[in-house]
């Protein structure tokens, strides 16, 4: 019962977000000065055909009937055409959106590989030089502008070095695996070709990196900060009073439940990450939505602009719902027993 | 809680509240971490080359010579020049004041504005508070990049309003923050008696909670300069930020970034200041979050 | 396993489990270091059950942590003295040398069960643990164990308890399950810090006749770290009275109860009534522990002491007052001469 | 007891795959002999030549379509004039309104439909219908009819000059009316795919990384040496820059002129250099105080460091101008001197004004970088005439739009031809009735003009027309309507493997690629 009542206030969150998120941008939209009808037609065009485009598009409509007919387009999985690219938003997010949650997944998978044993050596040992190398690598994590550091690996790794390819997501005349998921590690298994699949890695690598670095300086002090109070706790005494090793105490008892807090953070980061892939993706040639939401807003593609919006809180709020529920099945205190 | 198991928690701290001794016992929490201890240091080295930039500037950051153009750290120019020739040096200097100044604002500003808040919604209650915080729902979900860039492309590409946006998507981090401690000091209770002060008090109530909710806010804060200043610069990279001639050093990265092959130094020393001073930031910000934190104490 | 150990065996005869001897331990604070122990010397014998009493500050936690080397490393100093269990000096030992001494030689049990145990593993996970760890058992054999362990500690339904989280259960059963842990590798030195404080009162005297009971059986010696002098009048062979990181008083129970040497001791039992319930708080001694970091030159219960000479400028050695029953008291008026304190007291 | 992962494992395990990966690396294949790679920074936004008013799109739709008309190439040089493409000849009327144009039979679209005269009226109907960007550059009033299934027939209004030029123009593509049958409709269709009957058809787009392009099988000329194309999108130069020197890529579009010298000495590439036909210019907001003074204007103009920009800033790598018709067009003025800065008179023009101006915008976009460095340079050169010079970059999208609207004092931008005719810099820049973004961006608002210019373009004798439209750019010229800038040369950095490229200066980011070899 609590677990439908949790999914019923979370769909109706969802609504209201949805419906606050399309009002804020569809106003934001409308207060930048710019007309995108004049955009379309080209630097050239008459005042004729600028005005036949606005038509084309209902720009011509008073502002109230224009959020009308686009909420209702909306409620039927309809997120309106692109100015700037002719196709519907939906068909170009879904082109876009895979390889960004690709990204955004091997960063966050690498940002936790790295992250949880620093913040663990951090905890573990508080306060000493482990400590304050570790704490330092976190910091400068989170200091590093993105971009900047992108660009210093490309130059450094494939510039330099020719180690790892520098932009996007296959070598320059492969032909991409057959979509099923978008994701490219996947489909090139799925299409067993492990050749095709060691590339699409490569190229993952570095953007990879950049964004996971970032995100590794959070990860790493979330996890010190919850190792430390659980390290404080007195279960932990208890397992070293019964004669469990130093690292079997830190492995088997803290972590986990230094984890279960830690889960809603994390989880929370793939959402950043998502947001923070733009600039990453600029800089690796990585087509993902982060490009193309750039691209949108200096071209003042609202649609794109708003599609992307909505989409993306749509995806922060399923996110929110999903931890809700792997907090629940990691986390055996929170549940229906009492 | 059992007893603790590190030192009986007797003495630690200075049974005299005197100020002074407060203080020392801060510097001696400082002094015992060095990563705060740079921190510190970085953070005071560079408000000091903010403050003077004019007197530590060796040449006018915006004296164009087309003559030197992207011309290699030398003595003249200890970290070569740009593509119209200015130093690059004394733009790195200069640079401090809107990068840094940026951050400063942002994370004052927020902390402020979401504060009071935050607070005032968790003393009011009712139907403000969930209007407030469905507000902050909202804003939390929209993609915090896309509404500051959408709303710096309302506005107009400036400094000003690259700062109104960046301070305007940090808010609702402190309005939850304030509002979580407003509600829980109004259980403890000396909030009613405040109320009993009657409605033109209203002030003093706001004030016993802000004041109670300062710890957290403060801790929040000091994290958030660090990250304030990389979202400006990012701004700046994607051209949202301050406009020429102004220096700024998310802008000055972007535009090296077309030399960065042959002329390293472009953006090198501006992405290097930004590397620097965020994490001067960062280190001090979690210093002051272990000084303040009490989960952090004593362990 | 010593099994064979009579419980009835007068006191000293064969080598202590436990022995403490003249520690002095600091602990770094900021400006100042906190003296937490300052020469505490104390033994337990096979099969004893000892009380150590004391206000909080007077280092009887402290001294049960020390035992197993459980504070953290470099949290503390060692200035002075020896510990050892069954031998075994503790102090220097290394860490992995430890791990067979920590809960097979000798187990502890804590003062708040609800935080002591994981509280996201099963109990069952939780014993096999420790049971595999010390023993080499099967994994089947371990759960049998456990299950007779559990058994053993009056537990209805062993089956069902280790498959709940700490969470599901009460305290008197989390401590149960404590209990349980502790004798899981028959040790012959239990530690138990404050046991059964956070418990129902009922809940206590259960706990600790079981406790008692099951150590009497197995011949193991309990060292029970209390602030409740009713329940070491009940439970304890012999009891140590700690003050200031000292032990100011020592002897067999029914001896210290009916002529407390020290005017500590005498403050903590002149306020505990005939037959009074375990639990209560009884310490009515006026003014406050010193500050450990600043102790006086002189007795550290001085401005505390209604008994005070000039005398009391100088800190007091231990007295003897019956060697045989290793009877000591460290007041200048217990010495024989000064037999007088109990009988002026106000 | 250790039967879990430990991290240290974990991250020497990632260690070894990543330091496998790289040796791996350096093994994989160069590009293909046959697959010509283009690096460009950005997608194209659609691929419907009736829609598309962007070269970088073209870069894909140019090959991938045919017209009635195309350029001649002589020598191995791109022309302004015109030969037939799929038309074999044409016939004009006497009054210059009906042209007819005979078909070459046996074209074939890609999926071997006939290319005749319907398809030819289905693709203008459709521009015409559509009122999108390309129906800009043909008269509005223009009709296409059928006279037989390989003869179809214009008829015009009024006169207009460069007709058979704009023919040859993106926008004149010849479409396969069967994408009329497609189930998502023509119109969305042809955003994302070709169907021409050009050398060329796309095969695959993957939004935001790569098109590629493969032999039309049905395609009636000479089979092309290349089997496939792939246009990659990379949006940062330096990194388009590194792949061209590792060969992943042949030919790489867009980079800034101080990357050229570098990479022209890099061993394997060559760097082409181009005369075009783009200008680089400021637009004087004429009707906008203080910039409706012409003594403002003038002051603009002779204040410019001509050759601090393009010698410093575009390392030389551009002409400078004497008017609005670039060297190269005809019409060209030979005659007329350059512009050079004069400060002496800047001053004395500036000093003329009243009110005294002291503050003055400058509006510029991230679309050229050189575009700020100009900006600059401009504001250094006002300081000491007492001028407060404010730079404002605005997204490309927003600029436009405060162009459209006249709310701008000094604006930069640059122009292109899309068809070979001086209609181009004369008509677009001057005629009063194309104000704002339609190409006269100073709001320029003069009869005498007008007149004159107006006249050139309905008259078909070229010699009555240049002597028009010389006499106009006098006028302008002393009006200072705009500061001409400079005439920029096209670069391309390819790979020396890449053969027989044809630079047109109507077709900047189009290649020939039914013509290339590697």
């Amino acid at each position: 019962m609590a677990f439908l009542n949790m999914l019923r206030k979370r769909l109706g969150g969802l609504l209201l977000v949805v419906f606050g998120v399309s009002l804020i941008t569809f106003s934001i939209s409308h207060l930048i000065p710019g007309d995108p009808a004049r955009l379309i037609a080209g630097d050239r065009a008459t005042d004729a055909i600028v005005e036949n485009i606005r038509h084309q598009l209902g720009l011509d409509l008073p502002l109230y009937q224009q959020y009308g007919r686009y909420m209702f387009d909306l409620f039927h999985g309809d997120l309106g055409t692109s100015i700037r690219t002719h196709r519907p938003v939906l068909e170009d997010l879904q082109a876009f959106f895979p390889a960004t949650l690709e990204l955004a997944l091997a960063a966050l998978t690498l940002s936790i590989l790295v992250g949880v044993p620093l913040g663990v050596l951090s905890a573990v040992y508080h306060n000493r030089f482990i400590d304050q190398v570790a704490r330092t690598l976190a910091v400068t994590g989170i200091s590093t502008p993105a971009f900047w550091l992108g660009l210093g690996l490309i130059v450094l790794f494939y510039g330099h070095l020719n180690w790892l390819p520098g932009s996007g997501r296959l070598d320059e005349g492969l032909d991409p695996p057959r979509t099923v998921t978008g994701f490219y590690l996947i489909d090139t298994l799925l299409a067993g070709d492990t050749g095709l699949f060691f590339n699409a890695v490569q190229h993952l690598i570095l953007p990879a990196i950049t964004l996971g670095f970032v995100n590794l300086g959070v990860v790493a002090r979330q996890i010190r900060s919850a190792m430390l109070d659980q390290l404080g706790e007195d279960y932990i005494r208890t397992a070293r009073a019964y004669g469990l090793s130093k690292w079997a105490v830190i492995l088997r008892h803290a972590l986990p439940n230094a984890l279960i807090p830690s889960v809603t953070v994390l989880g929370l980061t793939l959402g950043d990450l998502l947001y923070g892939a733009v600039l990453t993706e600029t800089v690796f040639a990585w087509p993902g939505m982060g490009a193309y939401v750039v691209k949108s807003i200096q071209s003042l593609d609202f649609p794109a602009v708003m599609g992307f919006a909505i989409m993306v809180s749509f995806i922060y709020v399923l996110l929110n719902m999903a931890i809700d529920l792997l907090y629940r099945l990691i986390d055996p205190r929170i549940g229906e027993v009492n | 809680m059992t007893t603790p198991i590190t030192a009986p928690a007797v003495a630690p701290l200075p049974a005299a509240s005197r100020w002074q001794d407060k203080w020392a016992y801060l510097a001696h929490q400082i002094r015992r971490s060095p990563l705060t201890m740079a921190g510190l240091l970085i953070t005071v080295m560079v408000l000091l080359v903010m403050a003077f930039a004019p007197w530590l500037a060796s040449h006018d950051p915006n004296a164009l010579n087309l003559t030197q153009r992207l011309a290699a750290p030398s003595a003249a120019h200890w970290f070569g020049t740009d593509e119209v020739g200015r130093d690059l040096f004394s733009r790195v200097l200069y640079g401090s004041r809107q990068s840094v100044g940026v951050g400063l604002f942002v994370a004052f500003a927020s902390c402020f504005a979401g504060g009071l808040l935050g607070c005032l919604s968790g003393i009011i209650g009712g139907r403000f508070d969930g209007l407030i915080m469905r507000l902050m729902d909202i804003m939390l979900s929209v993609p915090s990049l896309v509404l500051i860039m959408a709303l710096a492309a309302a506005l107009g590409p400036s400094l000003f309003n690259a700062m109104l946006a960046i301070t305007l998507v940090r808010i609702p981090f402190y309005v939850r923050l304030a509002r979580g401690q407003a509600l829980s000091i109004r259980q403890m209770g000396y909030v009613k008696a405040a109320e009993t002060f009657g409605a033109g008090r209203w002030h003093m109530v706001i004030w016993h909670v802000a004041r109670n909710a300062m710890p957290p806010l403060l801790v929040q804060l000091s994290l958030d300069i660090g990250s304030a200043i990389l979202m400006a610069s990012a701004l700046g990279f994607i051209g949202l930020g301050a406009q020429q001639p102004t220096a700024e050093w998310g802008a000055m990265v972007a535009t090296g970034r077309n030399y960065i092959l042959d002329q390293w130094w472009y953006s090198t020393f501006p992405g290097v200041a930004i590397l620097i001073t965020a994490t001067g930031f960062n280190l001090l910000g979690d210093g002051v979050r272990d000084l303040l934190d009490p989960r952090q104490q004593g362990k | 396993m010593t099994m064979q150990a009579s419980v009835q065996t007068p006191l000293a005869e064969q080598a202590p489990v436990l022995v403490i001897d003249d520690l002095r331990i600091e602990f770094p604070a900021y400006k100042s270091t906190v003296k937490a122990l300052n020469g505490v010397s104390l033994h337990v014998n096979p099969g004893e059950i000892v009380g150590v009493i004391g206000e909080s500050g007077s280092g009887k936690s402290v001294t049960a942590m020390l035992s197993l080397r459980l504070l953290p490393e470099r949290s503390y100093d060692v200035k002075s003295g020896s510990l050892s269990i069954l031998g075994r000096d503790m102090l220097t030992a290394k860490e992995k040398d430890l791990l067979s001494v920590r809960g097979r030689d000798a187990a502890m049990i804590f003062q708040e069960p609800m935080t002591a145990l994981n509280p996201t593993r099963r109990i069952g996970r939780q014993m096999l643990d420790v049971i595999i760890h010390h023993q080499r058992l099967s994994k089947a054999d371990a759960k049998a164990k456990a299950i007779a362990l559990l058994r053993d500690m009056h537990i209805a339904d062993p089956e069902q308890v280790m498959n709940s989280y700490p969470f599901e259960l009460s305290g008197g059963m989390r401590q149960r399950v404590m209990i349980a842990l502790a004798f899981s590798c028959d040790p012959q030195l239990l530690i138990a810090d404050e046991p059964t404080t956070a418990l129902d009162v009922t809940v206590q005297r259960q706990v600790l006749l079981l406790l008692r009971e099951k150590a009497r059986a197995r011949g193991t010696a309990i060292l029970l770290i209390t602030h409740d002098m009713a329940l070491v009048s009940q439970f304890c062979d012999r009891v140590y009275v700690m003050y200031t990181g000292a032990v100011v008083e020592q002897g067999v129970t029914a001896q210290v109860m009916a002529d407390p040497r020290h005017p500590y001791t005498q403050g903590l039992l002149s306020g505990l009534p005939e037959q009074v319930e375990p639990g209560q708080d009884l310490m009515t001694i006026r003014g406050q522990v010193p500050n450990l970091s600043a102790l006086p030159e002189g007795c550290t219960f001085l401005d505390r002491c209604a008994f005070a000479t000039a005398q009391c400028l100088q800190r007091p050695p231990m007295q003897i007052i019956n060697a045989a029953a290793d009877r000591k008291s460290a007041c200048w008026l217990s010495a024989p001469s000064h037999a007088t304190a109990q009988e002026s007291r106000p | 007891m250790k039967s879990i992962v430990t991290p240290r494992t974990l991250a020497m395990a990632v260690l070894c795959t990543a330091m496998g990966l790289g040796a791996w690396q350096s093994a994989s294949a160069a590009v293909p002999q046959d697959t010509l790679m283009i690096g460009k920074p950005s997608d194209p936004q659609t691929l419907d030549p009736a829609v598309t008013i962007d070269n970088n799109d073209w870069t894909v739709t140019y090959p991938a379509y045919q017209r009635l008309v195309t350029y001649k190439v002589e020598n191995g040089k791109g022309s302004t004039e015109v030969a037939g493409e799929l038309a074999s000849g044409w016939t004009t009327s006497a009054d210059n309104l009906t042209w007819e144009f005979k078909l070459e039979p046996g074209n074939k679209f890609d999926d071997g439909a006939e290319v005749n005269a319907e398809a030819v009226k289905f693709s203008f109907d459709r521009v015409m219908k559509l009122k999108q960007g390309p129906s800009g550059a043909f008269p509005d009033d223009m009709a296409v009819s059928v006279v037989d299934p390989l003869t179809v027939r214009f008829t015009l209004k009024a006169p207009y000059a460069p007709f058979l030029s704009t023919l040859a123009h993106n926008g004149a593509a010849i479409i396969n009316p069967d994408v009329a049958k497609k189930a998502e409709g023509a119109d969305a269709y042809l955003s994302n795919h070709t169907a021409g009957s050009g050398a060329f058809k796309l095969v695959n787009w993957q939004k935001g990384q790569a098109l590629t392009m493969e032999q039309n099988s049905y395609y009636a000329g000479p089979k092309p040496t290349l089997k496939k194309v792939v246009v990659k999108i990379i949006s940062e130069a330096s990194v388009r820059r590194l792949q061209l020197e590792h060969g992943d890529l042949d030919i790489i579009e867009d980079m800034p002129e101080d990357q050229l010298e570098a990479l022209a000495k890099k061993s394997g590439i060559v760097v082409g250099d181009y005369p075009s036909l783009r200008v680089t210019l400021l637009y004087l907001n004429t009707q906008k105080a203080p910039m409706n003074n012409p003594d403002a204007r003038r002051a603009i103009v002779e204040s410019l460091d001509y050759d601090g920009i393009i010698n410093g800033i575009l390392k030389g790598k551009a002409k400078p101008l004497n008017g609005p018709i670039p060297q190269g067009m005809w019409a060209y003025d030979e005659k007329l001197p350059a512009f050079k800065q004069d400060m002496e008179k800047a001053k004395a023009d500036l000093a003329k004004v009243s009110p005294k101006v002291s503050n003055l915008t400058f509006m510029y976009s991230d679309k050229d970088p050189n575009w700020e460095p100009i900006g600059l340079t401009l504001q250094a050169g006002l300081q000491p005439l007492g001028v407060n010079l404010k730079l404002e970059k605005l997204a490309n999208a927003s600029m436009r739009e405060r162009l459209g609207t006249g709310d701008f004092d000094i604006a930069i931008g640059s122009w292109s031809p899309d068809f070979a005719d001086p209609y181009m810099f004369m008509n677009f820049f001057f005629d009063s009735k194309l104000k704002g973004l339609a190409g006269n961006r100073s709001f320029y608002d003069n009869p005498a003009v007008d007149k004159l210019i107006r006249e050139s373009a309905t008259t078909n004798d070229m010699t009555k027309r240049t002597e028009l439209y010389q006499q106009a750019q006098k006028i302008v010229l002393n009006d200072s309507v705009y500061a001409y800038l400079y005439q920029k040369a096209y670069t391309l950095p390819m790979s020396e493997k890449v053969k027989g490229y044809v630079f047109n200066p109507m077709l900047e980011q189009v290649f020939n690629v039914g013509t290339i070899t590697k």
